[in-house]
């Protein structure tokens, strides 16, 4: 069966909402509309306003309520409609969100997942390409996970719904429309496991949600240069599967990680920092970094020269492989 | 002439309608039509150039023409505008060129005009977080005893976020001279308003705020101006701020992109277009004999140019340099920065060369 | 006997007093007396342990017993309540334990109660952030038909934070049944109400979200507790929420930190002491002869146990295990807070060898 | 002349409202009280309710009205109570305040100042010793600085906000007592620039705001062991002076990057990968990090324990030196 990212998202919340009476999903737009990107599409149909319903424009408040609801007993599934609409909730996912749970000796838990639509590439407007997941993944107590393909974006979506603390989804969405030949549903994914998505020898590519794509698609030209690269895909950015990293750059000597958000203090850097730390005396060279340029995100006509690319991926391997 | 609003009764009546005597001759009443006609073939450019991917998204303006011109109409040349993606009409009524509004929506640049010299913050996207912007931009002009205002247009939707409420606390606590004009278009996207808000108008958040509110037909220019007139005027005077809610109706859907037959019926919207801001307006220009056929045509013609010229600055526009995607982070461009456009130079002459 | 409050007209002036026949028979007014008394000597008693460095700072309810009690008094078991860093003495009122409650103050942990169990979220101390999860709450209780009532307190000040706003506005269009409970105590740290909002009331906002507003003495505690109950009663017929003002007056610093001289004078405290809502109720109960010398006696005697477990407990309390603070972060500890917690393990074993 | 750091950031908000009158100070509490630490006292009595104010309690408010000041042409100077309590504002700050310049080509430029006491060490409660730098520096268009010192605390406060754009001030409030026998006024030093505070040639101890204080402690004590370290001060944390960092480490081969705040994704990964990128064949060892643990940070009671301390740092340079 092939589906896409946005029909095994739309899917799994189908299926997760089925499977457990708790989950209620709501945001702006979600309801009637079934989502600016339909990824709710048919959900209040199916199982009406209490299950699935809109809101007000107010992401505090659409994030804050559904920490009362989590509080409650319900599990709830709300959607920020784009990464840039996400930034008024912050002071309620760093404040609450993150620290419920420990500030209450472990007493209260958060069962609650806000998908985000994130990074560019669809020639949209200011504000609708972000990728803010720095943010999230430096915030101790958060769960972030972006799924690079549609197998994964509806196992890890059905792994975070069930999951006993509040996971920030984020979805890569330029990759909506990426298809998988896929038998849903697929088992859940735990969270917290990353993924050798082709195995090589010559360095690692470490990505996640939309560069995923990206790294494949780089790995693939790379063979016509002899150069068999391993990608692996985070998913699960925090907490980050170490492991899984330093086993292949042990092997690899190499890695280069790759991301759109900017690069100054972004994720990269962590990748970069944890992997030397772990496996120093391994590395023939420094991590290479190819990421988003530290500007704010560029307007439509010109982003496709901010977006990291299969030929500055090559050429971060090229420069990898000249130490 | 005389504008007919209705000042909002706290307890969610409706006042006695307050007329205010318009200071406009006949000149300026026509020009007010011709700048809501002008809007109107600017924003059936905008769609067409949409279809035709000169731009990549447009937010309709069509209907609520008379809520944008009205209200920015009433601003003096000093005063300042913060509208939002939906107000290209009026921005264009306060004479920023149409070719550098569209900037954002062809995706040129964020903001293609130069705000400083427009007195017109760019175009914001994310909802009411202008607000605050215009209200400290009063708090300034009021500590420096400049006698200008700020006008900021806010959805319906907008108006659900903390930052209006803020931005209004703020204007009121510091009498900030700002009017926050809240276009009740009935939708945030898919929303309606009766799932946006419980109290019958929006307009009743005012009294929380220690300020009037003034709650007007959007679809009647004059109602729109002279509510907007008086506000600014007060506000000029010392008076503070005002909330005014202007009822219309977006006839085409929230963007370009969107599809509203998920969520209303064609039927409501011809209910709608039968309350033509533009329709009614000029049925009273010509039962006062303000307006002939001639002058229709010269604005028809002033339309058809301004059209044309959207369509020769538009389409097949270049992309511009991306290089300039590191100019104008800082004042005075980074190494950090220095080092990436370097890169990205590198990029760009090594693709020419295999070109 | 019979609360009174105001419901505000919308105007800013206040509708003719209503009445409320309150069922509360002797011994439950004696009670109510009874934990605000309690509530004050816990206080003082806080007030005291901070001196002496037991806890790390406090922030005082005194003068605000009447409207913090009489309001958490009206919820019925099952209901929740929301509660503020200021609200030691509601949540004490609750019957919280008092020790659990000052785990904040005390810097032993962010929240020593268990909220499920109580019914009580943590103090919180971001302004304002509370009041959506108090709205969340009850959308949930709501859409799955279980009658309880979320109540929610809030400072003057925390009702200028934008969550203020988009809390009220949501409870107003989902009609969950939550109740806004704003202590305006005057102060906002050293921000006085006049430079906090330009309206004379607080609770002139509820009619712009559509839902009743309230004014009511907050240093009469049958009136806060008439017009929360009926507030309550309401949310839980399915009336939707309800936002209360209780005008009251903090008599104490903004916590034991603050100076308050900086910014009010004896003058303005004393004249607020002269409106005592202990003993404005002690004088009622005493015209009606509901108390006697043996029942104040009793209560004192309850008061100093208290305060004696309060010393006991808080008065040189060991630290805690500094390698709990990796325990709680998740339901599963990563692998990553593993590695810390063994480092920090392994720090506390070699100072501990070498002590 | 001794002065703490308290006064020198009061002294540089005098001097600056006196040479230049289109400094606004304004925040929660500033005005009557002079502020929770007292940093703008008397600035009220001296310049009047014009050019310093109390607000209501509206953070976003704050900085959103802050942007409209300046783009009348003030230079606002907005003071958020506590880092908890600067999140509210953070749309604001990463939508507009970090992108106006960029969004109107050039043409608008937003010369304001955010000033954060952040850190803890305090023994305050919840939310009241939070270290977000991360969140700024990752921020494409912030500039964001700390000082570590009274002098510098004076002179950056001063560059800050005569800087064309909008900085992100973050005050280490635990040394806000903290003396230093220097002379006010002292020139403004430059935004952008890092400070060797110490020589040395065994290791490079790399902090800034509240640890340059501890990094110095440890590199005094480590002379016991023989060990000279070098201690630069970062100061301006966004745009990031890696010369100066590069130049030391190249000397040193050895770095340990020192701060409050959560490691994960936090800034000291930044200057990990960065130093890892420019200093490679220099490396006698992976640059280590000593900073916060990732958690909430902590009660009162146990926040010693969490905190960085010049054993933390001296482990982590024996552990450098064991590669
Ligand atoms: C902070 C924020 N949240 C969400 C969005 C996504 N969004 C764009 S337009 C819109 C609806 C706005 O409705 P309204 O304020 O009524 O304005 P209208 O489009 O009707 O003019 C939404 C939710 C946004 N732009 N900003
Ligand atoms: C979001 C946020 N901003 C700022 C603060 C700092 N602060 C603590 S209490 C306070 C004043 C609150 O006043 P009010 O809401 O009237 O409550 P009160 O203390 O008078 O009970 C402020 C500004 C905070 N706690 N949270
Ligand atoms: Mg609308
Ligand atoms: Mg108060």
């Amino acid at each position: 069966m092939t589906v896409t990212m946005a029909a095994a998202l739309n899917t799994a919340l189908r299926d997760a909402m089925r499977d457990d009476d708790t989950v209620v999903v709501y945001g702006e737009d979600v309801g009637r509309l079934g989502g600016v990107f339909r990824i709710t599409d048919g959900l209040q149909q199916e199982w009406g306003t209490e299950r699935c319903f809109d809101t007000p424009v107010a992401e505090s408040g659409i994030v804050g309520t559904a920490i009362g609801m989590a509080l409650y007993g319900l599990r709830p599934v709300v959607e920020m409609q784009f990464d840039g609409f996400a930034y008024p909730a912050l002071d309620q996912v760093i404040s609450h969100v993150a620290k419920y749970r420990n500030r209450t000796r472990g007493t209260v838990g958060l069962p609650m997942v806000i998908r985000i639509p994130y990074g560019g590439g669809i020639g949209a407007v200011e504000h609708h390409s972000e990728s803010p997941e720095t943010y999230y993944a430096h915030t101790a107590g958060l769960t972030v996970v972006s799924p690079g393909t549609p197998g994964d974006a509806y196992a890890l979506l059905r792994s975070a719904i069930a999951f006993p603390d509040p996971v920030v989804f984020l979805e890569p969405k330029r990759r909506y429309w990426l298809k998988e030949d896929v038998e849903l549903p697929v088992d859940g994914e735990p969270i917290g496991r990353a993924l050798v998505r082709r195995t090589g020898t010559t360095a690692t590519l470490i990505a996640y949600g939309p560069m995923v794509s990206t790294a494949m698609e780089a790995a693939d030209t790379a063979t016509q240069d002899g150069w068999e690269l391993e990608v692996i895909d985070v998913r699960t950015l925090s907490p980050l599967d170490s492991d899984t990293l330093a086993t292949s750059v042990t092997k690899t000597g190499r890695a280069i990680v790759v991301h759109e958000g900017p690069r100054f203090a972004g994720y990269g850097a962590e990748i970069a920092a944890t992997l030397t730390e772990r496996v120093f005396g391994h590395l023939a060279a420094p991590v290479l970094r190819v990421t988003g340029f530290d500007v704010p995100y560029p307007p439509a006509k010109i982003e496709r020269h901010y977006l990291p690319t299969a030929d500055r991926i090559l050429d971060a391997v090229a420069h990898a492989l000249e130490y | 002439m005389t504008a007919v609003w209705r000042d909002v009764a706290p307890d969610g009546g409706l006042r006695e309608p307050c007329s205010y005597e318009l200071e406009l001759d006949p000149a300026q009443l026509r020009d007010l039509y011709r700048l809501m006609a002008l809007g109107r073939r600017v924003d059936r450019q905008a769609i067409n150039l949409t279809r035709q991917g000169a731009l990549g998204v447009y937010a309709s303006s069509l209907g609520q023409e008379a809520a944008q011109v009205g209200a920015t109409v009433a601003l003096e040349q000093d005063d300042w505008l913060f509208p939002t993606y939906r107000d290209t009409v009026g921005v264009f009524a306060r004479g920023v060129d149409i070719v550098e509004i569209l900037a954002l929506f062809q995706g040129s640049w964020h903001c293609g005009f130069d705000p400083l010299r427009c007195r017109v913050a760019p175009l914001t996207t994310p909802l009411a977080t202008h607000a605050p912007h215009a209200t400290g931009l009063a708090m300034a002009a009021r500590l420096r005893h400049d006698p200008i205002v700020a006008l900021t247009f806010l959805g319906d939707g907008a108006a659900s976020e903390g930052d209006s409420h803020e931005a209004m606390n703020m204007a009121a606590v510091f009498q900030a001279p700002v009017v926050f004009v809240v276009q009740n278009n009935h939708y945030a996207i898919s929303v309606p308003i009766d799932l946006q808000m419980h109290a019958s108008s929006i307009a009743l958040r005012a009294a929380g705020y220690g300020m009037p509110g003034v709650l007007v037909d959007g679809n009647d220019v004059l109602s729109v101006y002279g509510a907007t007139r008086a506000a600014i005027d007060r506000a000029r005077a010392g008076g503070g701020p005002t909330l005014i809610e202007a009822v219309t109706y977006r006839i085409e859907p929230h963007t370009t992109a969107d599809d509203d037959t998920r969520y209303r019926s064609a039927v409501e919207i011809d209910a709608w277009r039968a309350r033509d801001p533009l329709e009614r307006f000029l049925a009273l220009l010509r039962e006062s004999d303000m307006v002939d056929d001639a002058f229709l045509a010269t604005v028809d013609a002033e339309g058809e140019t301004i059209a044309a010229r959207m369509r020769d600055a538009l389409f097949g526009a270049p992309d511009g340099d991306p290089r300039e995607m590191f100019d104008h982070v800082y004042a005075a461009k980074t190494s950090q920065l220095q080092a990436q456009q370097t890169a990205l130079d590198r990029e760009l002459s090594a693709t020419e060369e295999t070109e």
